[in-house]
């Protein structure tokens, strides 16, 4: 079929300039597009605009990896697992000397970014924000970008006076407006209509803003089988545009009904990241030395795999053991 | 009915160990929830609090997470707001839009439950970095939601380990807004009424006590001490960064048994938030 | 158990103040909340400000019963079966000799002001009205009220340049705030959780949106049942304040998967509401006379009742022929 | 694949009756929309003109409707946006805050097919009252969302019976806007796209043939005319409430005994809309 979304990782990937606005689907440590986000890195995309919201491991993989110049986003790390050790770094020396920009803001605010964006809509009025330094103008990250990074908004929000009851002053906020959204699925019709489980976070959102939407999925079922149930599904197959099979492909994050967190990666990941060159070897070895995804997965190994699996009723593990510091070997 | 499954007991941690101070400030925290309220908590100490909470003594109490999890029955402790655990037998599944955008912003949250790196006299919150925002010694993962809720939810707990460094006369960075907050348009500190703001902290649980603020001068104050820990008034203004009242301050009442024994077994046997 | 929500229609119209901002729900001829409707005019309510988007046979009713002294729609109809002609009597008679003002909006700015109602801003930014005169302030029916009304914004649309993007001019359009939202459902739980089916139009809006809501429904099941499948869940039981059960309560509008629209209905009401006494003799023999909704489908009958049962596949009545002109007799 | 199931025959309608000018109207309002477009249709005829499209020529064209049919695929003709028929075998249950407010306004409409009572040589239409709107000698239903659709799609196709009447020098009121409409600010008719705004109609279908409207001026005038039903371009003119250009226009390609076949028998048999 010529007009098929199908895809590889690759091809998909391929789709991605340099210097684009992009969403990463999912929450912190859970349902993030990880395959395709090795996928990017190993393209070597450059000078992207991330949004998150929240960000997870693919954040501070991009970010360490030296794909960005800019982030906008209420959180980039990794849960209790441990510390965004490469996103740290970043900030910590300075835009002036990493050429890279971190601008926060809130759980609320990026949700209403990204539902303007989904509108069409320029902004989004908000009654948060206020009385903190999040919208102090003394302390904007983007300011000297603002006016001529065209990815930026020209402030970071506006205020206006409710000009229709109580003339209450209301702040405004940008919308987000992403080139390309990537959203890890469970399940996806052959046509595009994508089914989230165990929670959609801002996924559909995300989806309705974008010009392109690239989603991976745990599996690809017959499209006319996902109509038996549309109350569960989550984004209509008009706003999808590539679709890419790829089974473990949040790993190692989780993904309700496939399977849970994996914290043997995230020991193993911290441990190497909390130096810069710790961390190139890491992304040497499991990134950039791997032609695919494939190759990731038989990497980790079966064993490993089989262990994450989820409970298919609870929709986690409920024999995996989550701390870090009492991690046993795989069994 | 009503009450969250129990767990399955799968830690050895039952034992008649003593309260530690983690567990000791979380059990005060519990207690600070009501039966009936819409409590919005953060990952971490704010959950295991509302789990207890939900558990011990308000059944009835709704608990909303800020990705997905909304009054669900969980039988195992999420470790974040989106894990699976959290939305276990839930009866509706929203997004951050309808969570912090409608039910929190149109006022239905009673309760806002957040922890941060520093808190200051007024309540102010700090979770974003320590030192300058632009140029920081030490920048933290991002303050999620945690702005929002000081902003939006019908009053604030806070709960957070009490040290020196971390109970400061002002905060490097305002992320959650107290009693006495940025004004954006003078950079000034005001009264968060100045700005039209409702809501604003109402306790500040910590591993010593439990503070609450003066309802004139909006200044921090020790309503409650953990004598049962050992605890005493002068270690707490020791261990505060700014000169704190501690008149009229009382001895909390200790933990009970049920308390402790469920928040070991039932809320969070493995561990995970609470260290043991 | 004291802090049950469940009580008869009686009890539930009864918290409902003459003079308040209502909401109904459904669309148009589908899943009105009919049963609610007939016993706010039972009780005499008066002088309501009606917001439906968009309305039906219950806005007709309540108009011509003289219960509104406002109404902010896109339509007040009956779809193909026929004209509003309780409506259309007063609109053209006018607001100096009726005391009745009607103001007109759009499906997607009546949606857009239960958005911004429920997520408690005073306004919500469109894109929608421009060129129309719909938004011509000479034309605005409600100009004398504003500002003296508290229920009505002060005025109907205010304009914004956008400060962050290309600079265009934005409409802005005021709240809707209901003080009371009805909705008839197909079930709810017991503690108050909705799940509508086959379309839940902007009653998740404005359940979200209003200060009480109180719902009806085909039937109440086990709270517990409907956590079964959570994402078929459409209101949480949090915003819902009132239950009541009312089997046929959308009568004579459809309700997916329960029963079809009840052509002889509206043949019956049509012919009689052509001329104001018609309908003062209809609304007399149909609701006033009567005591509740038992004896209303007491009198429907139960031949007509079982004839209009949907197939709870396709959700409708596939045997029902829907043309008023062709009618034959119930079967 | 891709079609929707045909609807089982109903009616005794499939006779070879000749067209009637409803029919003809119909099927050339069905033949304006393409394979792979997303087109936001009313319900009435333009609902029954995008049907037919879809079963005839266009399998793969997205209809959507503005209460919740979003690509379904109905056994039986839906007679109002909400019927239950219309979501029959939906991929996905959206709201008009979606169809509307997202889809619409955010530019993914490819075209948006609207009826209406009047409509001018501008293309604006009006679906609202005749006479002065504030008191209307006849007072309408009210337009639904029909301004949404005229303001923001791709590009808007008007179908409408042909009467002097309802084509009108100036319309009593602009419900939908065309290319000459009303400026808020100044209360007079400019180029739409003085006000910022895209789309516009593109195609105008009536019982006797199809408008179009000249690329500078934005007047309408006559492209094709239905010679098969004996209209002649003298009665087009003289049906027309304002002065129409007619050189150049050409007599339309009649219905395909298909396009008839499919309208009575698989589309509309039970004749909802086109009252056979």
């Amino acid at each position: 079929m010529s007009d098929s979304k199908l895809m590889s990782a690759r091809e998909a990937v391929n789709l991605i300039e340099d210097g684009c606005r992009l969403f990463t689907g999912g929450w912190t440590v859970v349902r993030k597009p990880m395959g395709l986000v090795y996928e990017l890195i190993r393209q070597g995309k450059k000078n992207l605009s991330l949004i998150s919201n929240p960000g997870g491991p693919e954040i501070d993989l991009l970010v360490g990896a030296g794909c960005v110049s800019l982030t906008e986003s209420n959180y980039i790390g990794h849960e209790v697992f441990g510390h965004p050790y490469s996103f740290r770094r970043k900030v910590e020396e300075g835009p002036e000397r990493t050429g890279y920009h971190h601008d926060d803001w809130t759980v609320q605010t990026g949700a209403l970014r990204l539902l303007a964006g989904a509108m069409g809509l320029p902004f989004m009025p908000t009654l948060s924000l206020k009385g903190s330094d999040l919208i102090n103008p003394d302390l904007d990250p983007m300011r000297e970008l603002r006016g001529k990074d065209p990815r930026l908004p020209k402030q970071k929000v506006a205020f206006i006076k409710d000009p229709f009851w109580e003339g209450e002053e209301v702040t405004l906020v940008p919308a987000l407006r992403p080139d390309v959204c990537l959203i890890h699925a469970q399940e996806v019709g052959e046509q595009g209509t994508v089914r989230l489980k165990g929670g959609a976070f801002l996924d559909y959102y995300a989806a309705m803003a974008a010009k392109l939407t690239i989603v991976s999925a745990e599996r690809i079922v017959p499209e006319d089988s996902l109509r038996d149930l549309p109350q569960a599904n989550t984004i209509p197959a008009q706003v999808v545009h590539a679709i890419v099979e790829m089974p473990y492909g949040a790993h190692p994050t989780a993904v309700w009904g496939f399977y849970d967190n994996d914290p043997w990666w995230f020991k193993d990941y911290l441990t190497a990241s909390k130096e810069e060159e710790g961390f190139g070897a890491w992304l040497k070895e499991w990134v950039l030395d791997l032609q695919n995804h494939d190759e990731y997965l038989a990497k980790i190994g079966l064993k490993r795999l089989m262990s994450l699996r989820a409970d298919p009723v609870l929709g986690y593990n409920p024999k995996i053991r989550r701390r870090l510091d009492k991690l046993q070997e795989v069994n | 009915m009503g009450l969250i499954n129990p767990a399955p007991v799968v830690g050895g941690n039952a034992e008649k160990a003593p309260c530690s101070s983690l567990e000791r400030m979380v059990v005060a925290a519990s207690r600070l929830l009501q039966n009936g309220q819409m409590v919005l908590v953060g990952t971490g100490l704010p959950l295991v609090g509302a789990t207890l909470a939900k558990h011990v003594h308000a059944p009835k109490m709704t608990v909303v997470m800020e990705a997905v999890a909304f009054d669900s029955k969980p039988f195992a402790l999420p470790f974040c707001v989106a894990d699976a655990r959290g939305v276990y037998r839930t009866p509706w599944m929203p997004t951050a839009v309808e969570v912090m955008g409608q039910f929190l912003q149109n006022r239905r949250i009673d309760v806002g439950f957040l922890g941060g790196a520093q808190v200051d006299k007024y309540g102010n919150l700090n979770s974003t970095c320590m030192g300058s925002y632009l140029h920081p010694e030490k920048r933290f993962e991002g303050s999620g939601g945690a702005c929002d809720i000081a902003v939006l939810s019908g009053k604030t707990i806070i709960i957070m380990v009490h040290e020196k460094r971390r109970f400061v006369e002002q905060v490097d960075y305002i992320t959650s807004p107290g009693w006495k907050c940025r004004d954006h348009r003078t950079g000034r500190l005001v009264d968060r009424r100045e700005l039209g703001m409702w809501g604003g902290p109402s306790a500040v649980v910590s591993t010593m006590g439990v503070m609450k603020f003066d309802p004139e001068s909006h200044e921090m104050y020790v309503d409650e001490y953990f004598a049962d820990l050992g605890v005493t008034l002068g270690a707490m203004k020791e261990n505060t960064g700014f000169d704190i009242r501690i008149d009229g301050a009382r001895p909390a009442p200790p933990p009970k048994a049920e308390e402790l024994e469920v928040l070991r077994t039932v809320v969070d046997p493995e561990g995970i938030f609470m260290k043991y």
